[in-house]
């Protein structure tokens, strides 16, 4: 992992410096992946194209567009007014007339600006009028970077409850193109959360096949293990598997299940994992309360009840603000350690 | 400032009536129609043989008819749940129509949806009515935004009403259209009334249209009791949108001759202010007179016409309530496209007494 | 039970029917139990006020603030414009400078248009600040009335996720007052949430001491039973017991847990109850997937794990709209005998 | 209409300056203190010495230092994330700002938040800054109706930058408090750009001020380089709020000199305008120079003052970094007012180590 110290300065880890490219040993770091497959679905179809605050010249706050305008051109790279209930509507309307519009949030933060045409409007028009809307709502989500309340949210749940648009959540540079790629291209709503404290930390070989997808809807288990099943996403994905590297030097063994899409929830894979381990700790940025991890919990247990040796565990931050100090958000956030602790707790179940 | 609009350029006869007599009868017949419709919806609902609410226009279809008037089929409308008589202008079937209203599956909404909370985008370029105010405003924009980058002359014309313009979203719409000079207008139904609210306690300014100013856009003011004046004002609008020079705002000042919905007895509206716009402002009769005395239709088109109008409405209603209740069992479908519920017929057995 | 009929015409119950009065019984309804909380209220602190659209003169959309104008006079009790963001800023900042607003939303469908104030400014200022927000945000909620999409919400998910706001949804006459008067006493902001479909249907005695309070947080156990537990809230609480009494024709006793207090939840109550029935079914109107029932459901399974003999059964709407014809709303929304079914399913366990 | 902001009245003395000369060199001192605090900070940022971001404010000074000078201390402040030198002049402490920026529990925020995103509401009545733009203006709206409710004679004053007047909370706040007639000053910084986005990309009208007629209130367009002219114009708003006759729209017009947070380049930004702003409209060297022309102050009272701006800023960054971090316990409380987090001391035991 890396340090905390280049992302405390650094404008909670967003980008001066340009997005960078794919090394010669091919590996691209979750913010290339994620520049590469809107690049080539802009190539693919022209239907495409991209809306949002300062993605034109600038590229983006985390220079996940830089380049696009010059390619694409102001027609399909559009640079908006802050008026996050409006880039919704130009993205729903747009969409009505044939157009597949992905909307930039320069943070997930201020999706709640938009809030009533995401959640209304997007989320709401087909089951009522039979028409698709094919948009893509992406941006930066996450905290672990010292940007505090209104630069962390993860906002997952706001959207997920009130139906109508698949939520996806990639924690892996391969995983963000496919899933980019399915969503750019499914006909319905998709949302796209972008883990701000991922984009330059984790890099990976990346498929470079232009139809290279990852179906959104399915969890992948990345790590085996038999003991306890570990159901996360995001950044804490690579936290769990540190923390499963960790335990294995104890002699237990977690499996971790990185759910990839938070809604729907790929719940054969899920329950496949609690049928093998029979204990399941489920851990989420998401806060506790109705969180993602709250549906996770309420699922298994409604579903795997015979599997289970152990209570359905979950590892959460409390519902309220993010704070900035780093002792404070340190504390606040699931920490390696914490879900060390609560992996040991319940295998001693 | 708000600018009056300008008189209509003479038409190819060099009559200065700005449509051919054929469709302004068809104008007077959807005049009828709207008014006719809106006052037998109110008696079924209370008499209690209508489910859900209404939200009646009348007085108004000066507004909603002018307006519309001035659409090609390929151009969008976004409406509010006031707006039920543009719909029907841009081609909605009353029959469908009657069939939402009574939740059944031949609505257009398949029963999803009732009352005004209607749309046919897949055959009008109508927007399925959503109840948030003016949560289609910034829709409109991303349809004009569409025509924009495909390059074809469509419109897009969304309307809203006076109180709708306290909001956020219509300032967001209206000035981010006019960043980018796309073809909309934005037409305000000004009734005088938001429920019980009226216009001084909702802006601190005389009129909406000079509001425009705000945005760099023109901004038209006229009287809703004049429908030939709303298309007018309209089609020149239209027309700017078209050319790609911009939006335009067009305030049509009318007033609600009932309560905001069915249960309202409107109490709070002064009775003189009612009976002088009655008076003077009915756009139905007033048009009614002037094509009589322009001797474009006789007292016996005007009783044929009326007949025709009574029929499609029992027309309307037997096809409503013949109509089928969507089955239970689709109460979920049609979510997600990729469960092909809006792709097919739906099922048909769900009976027609209310389960 | 009333019958739906009248409610079918009479646009989704909202009233141009006067309020009415208390009977000579003593007997109110749940709506007249409303207004004489926020009466008193109003009565009591002058710094009490209320805000909202057409609450003056025509008082209110369901008539709950009828009268209150002539009492109180325009300086409190405040028509404003169409703008719910604004609505929620005023109360904040009214709350900032000493007085207890009182807003009222026409219905807490738009709430959602009032969202970023509720969640970002409402829910988040008192954690980064220490100034205490004594908000009251109040509207009528819920379904089973033929009002459709847009007026039929329970909204509750969307405001208990970030965190900040209490949030209460009574289901009797009784604990509306009280709760009212806990809300409005409260220096915290409170969501309170009115059940359109209970407003006019049910009535009982309803204290008159002025100073009746029903604490926020604490749940309360409508009906005793010994098999199986059923936690709800809202128009479910009698849906529910109306279930439980034809089940106790058939030989099962069923509790009925009253939430009364969504967020946050009184875990005690929930868990004594699971303790001694063993079995638990989670019924809201709230939608299933990060609905208030997967918070209930999860913490059960978390917190109750050793008492439970079945899975924890959750019975909630999926995460769509609320269609307007009778076959669909009735189908989609939970109905007595979906209850019954299920209580059934987890005693044959 | 924008009209210009009206001359001040001269003050007891006769003298055409707008207030005594100490208070003239105060304003001095403050402006310079803004300037060096925001260039010192953008140096320990760029060293890596400083967590989080920073926005800073240089080249707006005149409209931070001239809006807020115009407020009493039981006026309110609205600023935004680029505002922290007005809420440096309405009374915070640099060192409990300092120890904000060092995320201490010395910082008006305990620690909770960073940068400029704070505020100290129980001492010196400003809003602790949220990002979400301009969602300050809603509430500040309130206050403006409690002011108003109590009848007393206090006033608000919201500031947010160009591009939120894209934002649909801009007009709900300002047309709601012109229905009022609430007292509250709306300030725009209009530093030209938006990030990267220039005004033309946000608005289609030339001014800012202008707008002010679709509210039906006073408009008024200054330059941000006479921190004078602000806070006269500003004074005028203000008697004007106190006095009862509603809100005013004051549009002042400078250039942000450096990026939109401290890791922006800022490369979109012409270097020529750049260059010529610095050149002819820097806040502070402007008013420097026009003290030293009106003999107000010397060469020395400068150097003396540059001293004490130094001394105040060693002051603060020992003290922030002497002040502990929060206790890492303390982290979910003071959510709820109950649990009395607030009302009381904080622990100091969290070390001044970053854990
Ligand atoms: C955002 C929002 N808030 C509140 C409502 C409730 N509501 C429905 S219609 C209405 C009045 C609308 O007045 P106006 O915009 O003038 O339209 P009219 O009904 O007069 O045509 C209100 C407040 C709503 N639909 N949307
Ligand atoms: C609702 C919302 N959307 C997006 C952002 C991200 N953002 C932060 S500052 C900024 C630019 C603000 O420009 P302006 O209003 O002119 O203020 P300035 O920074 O120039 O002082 C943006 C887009 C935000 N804070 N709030
Ligand atoms: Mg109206
Ligand atoms: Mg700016």
């Amino acid at each position: 992992m890396a340090t905390t110290a280049p992302v405390e300065s650094g404008a909670a880890g967003h980008g001066a410096e340009p997005r960078g490219k794919r090394g010669d040993d091919g590996q691209a770091t979750y913010l290339i992946a994620v520049a590469e497959a809107l690049w080539e679905e802009m190539e693919r179809d022209e239907r495409v194209y991209m809306l949002g605050e300062d993605i034109g010249v600038y590229g983006g706050a985390f220079k996940v567009t830089e380049g696009f305008l010059d390619r694409f051109g102001p027609n399909r790279v559009i640079d908006t007014p802050i008026a996050e209930e409006t880039i919704v509507g130009m993205a729903v309307g747009s969409a009505m007339e044939g157009l597949r519009p992905i909307a930039e949030f320069q943070y997930a933060d201020f999706m709640s600006s938009g809030f009533d045409s995401i959640a209304t409007v997007l989320g709401r028009y087909h089951y009522r009028s039979g028409v698709p809307l094919p948009v893509v709502l992406r941006g930066p989500s996450g905290g672990y970077v010292r940007a505090s309340s209104f630069h962390s949210v993860n906002p997952e749940p706001w959207f997920a409850y009130g139906g109508g648009i698949k939520i996806v959540a990639p924690a892996f540079p391969a995983d963000a193109k496919g899933l980019m790629k399915s969503a750019v291209r499914d006909d319905n709503p998709v949302m796209y959360l972008e883990h701000k404290w991922i984009y330059r930390r984790i890099k990976e070989q990346v498929p470079t096949d232009p139809d290279f997808v990852v179906p959104i809807g399915s969890a992948d288990v990345k790590r085996e293990g038999s003991d306890v099943s570990i159901v996360t996403y995001g950044a804490l994905v690579h936290k769990s598997l540190e923390a499963a590297e960790n335990l294995s030097q104890r002699g237990i063994s977690a499996e971790v299940v990185d759910l990839r899409t938070v809604h729907p929830i790929d719940e054969d894979t899920v329950l496949a994992s609690i049928a093998k381990t029979s204990r399941a700790l489920v851990v989420t940025e998401s806060y506790r309360f109705v969180g993602i991890g709250a549906e996770v919990g309420a699922t298994i247990a409604e579903k795997a009840f015979e599997h289970l040796d152990a209570p359905v565990r979950r590892l959460a931050p409390q519902n309220m603000p993010v704070p900035f100090s780093p002792t404070l958000e340190d504390a606040f956030l699931p920490q390696v350690a914490d879900i060390e602790r609560a992996v040991e707790e319940l295998s001693a179940w | 400032m708000a600018t009056e609009a300008s008189a209509p350029p003479a038409d190819s006869t060099g009559a200065r009536r700005p449509l051919p007599d054929d469709e302004l009868v068809e104008m007077l017949h959807m005049l009828k129609l709207c008014r006719y419709f809106d006052e037998r919806m109110e008696a079924l609902y209370r008499q209690g043989r209508l489910p859900g609410a209404i939200y009646s226009g009348r007085g108004q279809e000066g507004t909603h008819v002018g307006t519309a008037w001035a659409l090609r089929p390929g151009d969008s409308l976004f409406p509010t749940h006031r707006d039920l008589s543009a719909q029907l202008v841009k081609g909605l079937d009353l029959k469908r129509v009657m069939a939402q209203f009574w939740g059944r599956i031949d609505g257009y909404t398949r029963g999803r949806d009732g009352n005004s909370h209607i749309g046919d985008w897949q055959g009008n370029k109508t927007f399925t009515v959503m109840s948030h105010l003016p949560i289609a405003y910034p829709v409109a924009v991303g349809a004009a935004l569409a025509y924009k980058l495909r390059g074809t002359d469509d419109v897009a014309l969304a309307i809203c009403g006076d109180g709708a313009t306290s909001n956020g979203r219509w300032h967001e719409a209206i000035n981010t259209s006019a960043v980018h000079r796309l073809p909309v207008v934005w037409v305000v139904n000004n009734n005088q009334f938001a429920y019980s609210t009226p216009n001084a306690l909702e802006f601190a300014v005389p009129t909406i249209a000079e509001r425009a100013a705000a945005y760099g856009i023109p901004g038209v003011r006229i009287g809703g009791g004049d429908v030939l004046a709303v298309y007018e004002a309209t089609r020149t609008a239209v027309e700017r949108a078209r050319a790609g020079e911009g939006p335009t705002l067009i305030e049509s000042v009318s007033l609600r001759w009932r309560g905001h919905a069915g249960h309202d007895p409107a109490k709070y509206m002064p009775e003189e202010m009612l009976q002088q716009h009655m008076a003077n402002d009915d756009p139905v009769r007033n048009f009614e007179e002037y094509l009589l005395t322009e001797g474009v239709i006789t007292k016996d088109d005007l009783e044929a016409l009326m007949h025709r109008v009574e029929a499609e409405f029992e027309e309307g209603y037997e096809f409503a309530l013949a109509s089928p209740f969507p089955e239970p069992g689709d109460a979920t479908k049609g979510l997600w496209v990729e469960d092909g519920y809006w792709s097919s017929e739906p099922g048909r057995g769900g009976g027609t007494e209310a389960g």
